[in-house]
């Protein structure tokens, strides 16, 4: 009997892993495309995506490996189907190693994204190294270094929403039974 | 609603371009980003703006579609024509105006910049506009299978793509459905300031976190009941079909590449 | 007739650790016979999932054992039996898996390693016992709920099981939708034998079955024919239950004065009694 | 507060490729108080009519009375919030907009939206919450460890806790059991009894809407096709059948009875004991003869 639970459950947990992941990489994308804001400042004509605020959620409730799969897939694949598939490659690795980052910090120590501290520290450590990642990859794909430089203050304003987002909603979350 | 704006980007059709392939497209688009930087004047650009209107003309899609996927990339595209014409000071001086100075190879190289992109960007719009986000998972699985020999997880990849692709639509009505329930609440994304406004968003996200997770939780224990485990021993009910057409193109393609590398300068 | 599955002094509690608390499903047992229909009812949070759950393995019971074709259900026949028998949950969304409908269909056949050109013919069948066919390439967002519960009965039809369980199925659906998937089932029963576990709250479609079983707080309070366990009258309404329709109203009318022989069940019966106990004398 | 749809036309999605015309031309007046049931087949325009109800949806075309406001399409609307603090709406599956750390605070969020102070709201809350059924103790649980009933009378409760004039009910029982909608249904009725609570329900079952409504409309292909009181409308089978709907149960056995003994009852059964009323008058007439 005990053999049976146990095999059982190794099966029943991978194929949900595989479907959290998923659904987490529909909401990553679906609220890169669909849910914005609309700031009072001029930056990107004042409308925000909640993309990052989703990654982050995600990489802090669910480790690194799930954020960044959901980042590096959610997001690269709005690339792909949303007409910017020249950009997509650099959108995989950024945002792949957001939630990477993100994750490994807050889930390092078994904190398991509990500490809302280390998580902070988490997503402000991933917001240079993403807009560096885009910088490099937007200087190759325009053959310039200067042009490159126009996406990051949208980046940055794109960046600290999401971590002002994903600060109470990760605290709200907490209390929410399926993610104890 | 908004679930078609997305999906809405892939226009089924009949064309020759339509009905290629997946795996043929996306080879053909990924090997098609590289031949473009073999151009390198007048010559080779114009070849190259050519080839693309003839692969416009054949996808039959409308320019409308087309110049609606051109849109968002404009400022960009206008951002880096102006960047070369204003900082590269190679060549004769074409002009000048107050201490703007426009040479001649500043203007080429931001007309050169601007059509590489443009191709580019036509040719995966044309891509994305044909072939549909499953077929593309598709084809995308396919290509990778390889890296299965590395223990790469082609199959749990492909899988969670289309699963997400499924799930959009879905997650996007719901996101509707909270929205406005919160809204009737008194709680609204799109008004107040930008306090108010972030605050409106926790309403928002836990409801949707929350239902994922539960249909996550209920379409795994559906896919189990329906014999799920694992991607080993499976077979494939969607079969792609490599045509003779297939191959034609991509012949093609070497072969204008190789054009493109003789008559570049 | 055969016996196909039974339940052996089942318990099953979603908390082991706290002993205290209330287990989901309480020594539970009972038996289905090959191609009969069991309704199973009971008030919300009965135990009525977490039974069907056990049944094809997605939990393991605390106590007991469950058999299906007489074998006990461990790890080694687990997915063998789950290739035996299909299961239809309640929530339309949640469970289709594919693209598009055919897609759907054919994913426990790739699961279970059908070659392709079997599955076709297989898919095909399928949608045509649930009279989905022309909508082969229909994606999901773009199907009424009853037509999505239709297309994963024929997800669970492709791999011809003995054994169909629907988990409120229907209480999702519009009148319209629960009777198209109500007809559907019947006829499929009709056409093929199958056996068939349908957990519901509603009276109507538990009166479709050959018998019934009564859960309460993870307990099984009664069972019997659909006549039996309407008759127990209050005790249904009194553990979250309603009663059917020509029950409640035989009731009202004797308690206004109105003649009859009895209890009735169905309405053909109502309708004699009150012509021959007051119109035909 | 009167409601009254002038004339409304929508569209989903207007302007794009992806426009989809919910609503053609529909006319609606609902008075201050009445129940009022809108019933319809699948898709014919029932939750995008409701929705105009506290101007979540503007319409596309004509005009919204309600109460003083008017929504007019093409106007810009400002302080929506003024409306829809009057008007309540219980949408399908509602447990799914419960988001907060307690059930006690999720209750208090819409009332404190609409400026209502902490205290105010609470004691709001804690009245209520006996109101649907449920003891005090779960005021201080986390709305996702109840039961999906329960979570269920939360959410509506957080909705009354606006202390709406119209409460908007879009099938608010579906899912649970039949105890459960009873209870559920009684409980509506009862505060539009007592608290003169104007109610519009939109429901797939043609029972509750002969029980509860004083006004039935029948929406069809984005129009309402017919309106009018449950005895008036379900006469009608032959016009019912048109759109696609049945009459109650109840109401297809007067009319089985009707038809074999060969006279007609006084009037139509609305409930089971008005029938049996009616039935128990006919034999005892006949007994007499
Ligand atoms: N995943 C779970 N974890 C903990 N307890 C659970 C879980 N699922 C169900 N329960 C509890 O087990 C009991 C039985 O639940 P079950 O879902 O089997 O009832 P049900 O009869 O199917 O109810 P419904 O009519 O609402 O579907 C309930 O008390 C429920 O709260
Ligand atoms: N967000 C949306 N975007 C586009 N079309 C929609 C949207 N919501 C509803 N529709 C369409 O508008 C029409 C009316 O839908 P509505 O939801 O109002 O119907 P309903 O009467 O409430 O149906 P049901 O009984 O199934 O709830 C339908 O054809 C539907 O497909
Ligand atoms: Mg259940
Ligand atoms: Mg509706």
């Amino acid at each position: 009997m005990t053999t049976f639970q146990s095999t059982r459950s190794k099966q029943t947990t991978t194929t949900l892993d595989l479907i959290q992941t998923a659904m987490m990489i529909g909401l990553v994308f679906s609220a890169t495309a669909f849910l914005s804001i609309k700031l009072p400042i001029a930056a990107n004509g004042g409308l925000v995506h909640l993309g990052s605020a989703m990654l982050f959620i995600v990489a802090i409730l669910f480790g690194p490996k799930k954020g960044a799969l959901a980042g590096a897939i959610g997001m690269g694949l709005f690339d792909v189907l949303g007409g910017w598939l020249l950009w997509s490659p650099i959108t995989l690795v950024a945002r792949g190693l957001q939630g990477y980052i993100i994750g490994k910090i807050a889930h390092g120590a078994s904190r398991r994204g509990r500490h809302t501290g280390w998580n902070i520290v988490g997503m402000l450590v991933s917001i240079p190294v993403m807009l560096v990642v885009y910088y490099i990859g937007e200087g190759i794909l325009y053959g310039l270094w200067l042009a490159p430089l126009a996406s990051i203050p949208g980046n940055i304003v794109q960046n600290f929403l999401g971590v002002a987002i994903a600060i109470p909603v990760c605290l709200a979350l907490r209390n929410v039974r399926y993610f104890r | 609603m908004m679930e078609k704006m997305i999906f809405g980007r892939f226009i089924p059709g009949e064309s020759f371009v339509h009905k290629l392939d997946p795996r043929a497209k996306l080879l053909f688009v990924f090997a098609f980003i590289v031949i473009v930087f073999i151009a390198n004047n007048a010559l080779t650009y114009g070849l190259l703006v050519a080839f693309t209107l003839v692969v416009i003309l054949m996808s039959r899609i409308k320019p409308y579609f087309l110049i609606n996927g051109l849109k968002p990339v404009l400022f960009l595209m206008i951002f880096t024509f102006l960047i070369h014409i204003l900082f590269t000071k190679e060549g004769d001086l074409l002009f000048e105006l107050g201490f703007v100075k426009v040479y001649e190879e500043g203007l080429r190289q931001g007309i050169f910049i601007s059509l590489r992109f443009l191709v580019l960007v036509f040719m995966t719009t044309i891509l994305t506009l044909t072939t549909s986000p499953i077929s593309i998972t598709d084809g995308l699985e396919v290509l990778l299978n390889p890296l299965k020999k590395v223990k790469f997880p082609v199959h749990e990849l492909a899988l969670m793509m289309s699963i997400a692709l499924r799930f959009i639509p879905t997650l996007m009505d719901e996101t509707d459905k909270i929205m406005k329930a919160q809204m009737a609440r008194g709680s609204d994304l799109s008004a107040g300031s930008l306090k108010d406004r972030i605050k409106a968003v926790v309403p928002l996200l836990v409801p949707l976190f929350v239902s994922a997770f539960k249909r996550a939780e209920d379409l795994a224990t559906a896919m189990e009941v329906r014999g799920y485990k694992g991607g080993e021993g499976r077979t494939r009910y969607r079969q792609l079909k490599w045509q003779l057409k297939d191959t034609l193109i991509l012949v093609f393609l070497v072969v204008f590449a190789a054009g493109l590398w003789m008559l570049r300068g | 007739m055969a016996e196909i599955l039974s339940l052996n002094a089942v318990s099953f509690s979603y908390t082991p650790d706290e002993p205290e608390k209330r287990k989901a499903v309480d020594t539970v047992s009972f038996s289905i016979q090959r191609g009969e229909w069991i309704a199973i009812v009971g008030h919300n949070g009965s135990g009525k999932s977490t039974m069907a759950k056990l049944m094809n393995g997605l939990l393991v019971p605390t106590e007991g054992d469950i058999r299906f074709n007489q074998e006990v259900l461990t790890e080694h026949n687990l997915w063998d039996v789950r290739s035996q028998m299909g299961m239809v949950f309640q929530n339309p969304d949640n469970q289709f898996v594919g693209a598009t409908v055919q897609d759907d269909v054919a994913f426990a056949l790739e699961n279970n390693g059908v070659p392709f050109e079997e599955m076709v013919g297989r898919v095909h069948e399928a949608l045509q016992q649930v009279r989905m066919d022309g909508f082969l390439d229909h994606e999901p967002h773009h199907l009424s709920g009853g037509q999505k519960q239709r297309v994963a009965i024929a997800g669970a039809l492709a791999l011809r099981p003995k054994l169909l369980i629907l988990d409120e199925s229907t209480s999702m659906l519009d009148p319209q939708g629960r009777q198209e998937v109500l007809q559907t089932v019947m006829q499929l029963r009709e056409e093929t034998g199958l056996t068939v576990i349908s957990i519901t709250h509603d009276l109507e479609e538990a009166m479709l079955a050959d018998r019934v079983l009564f859960m309460n707080d993870g307990k099984k309070h009664a069972e019997g024919t659909p006549e039996q366990i309407f008759a127990l009258g209050d005790e249904l309404t009194a553990l979250g239950l309603d009663l059917p329709f020509a029950y409640k109203l035989s009731r009202l009318l004797q308690e206004n004065g109105v003649a009859l022989q009895g209890q009735h069940l169905t309405e053909e019966e109502l309708v004699n009694d009150i012509w021959t106990s007051n119109f035909n004398k | 507060m009167d409601i009254k749809l002038q004339q409304v036309a929508y569209a989903y999605a207007q302007g794009t490729p992806f426009e989809k015309r919910a609503l053609f031309d529909v006319n609606l007046a609902i008075t201050s108080g009445t129940y009022q049931a809108i019933i319809g087949h699948t898709g014919s325009g029932k939750s995008t009519v409701l929705q105009h109800f506290n101007a979540l949806l503007r319409p596309t075309a004509g005009q919204v009375v309600l109460g003083s406001r008017v929504i007019e399409a093409g106007k810009k609307q400002k302080n929506l919030k003024e409306v829809r603090q009057k008007v309540g709406i219980v949408f399908q599956f509602p447990e799914h907009q419960l988001f907060e750390e307690t059930v006690l605070k999720d209750i208090m969020f819409g009332p404190m939206n609409f400026g209502v102070s902490a205290e105010q709201a609470e004691k709001r809350a804690r009245e209520l919450i006996t109101l649907v059924g449920l003891p005090d103790s779960v005021l201080e649980k986390s709305p996702f460890d109840l039961s999906g009933g329960q979570m269920r009378r939360v959410a509506i409760a957080g909705v009354l806790a606006m202390q709406p004039d119209v409460i908007v009910l879009d099938e608010p029982t579906a899912g649970l059991d039949p105890r459960g909608q009873r209870e559920i249904m009684d409980m509506f009725y009862a505060l539009h009894k007592e608290r003169g609570l104007t109610t519009i329900l939109v429901t797939h079952s043609m029972e509750d809407a002969a029980r509860y409504a004083d006004e039935i409309a029948i929406m069809h292909e984005g129009r309402c096709v017919l309106s009018g009181t449950p005895t008036a409308l379900f006469s009608d089978v032959e016009r019912l059948r048109q759109y696609r709907l049945e009459v109650p149960r109840l109401v297809a056995f007067q009319h089985k009875i009707e038809q074999l003994i060969g006279q007609k009852f006084p009037e139509l059964s609305l409930t089971e004991e008005q029938f049996a009323k009616q039935l128990a008058a006919i034999t005892k007439a006949g007994e007499r003869l």
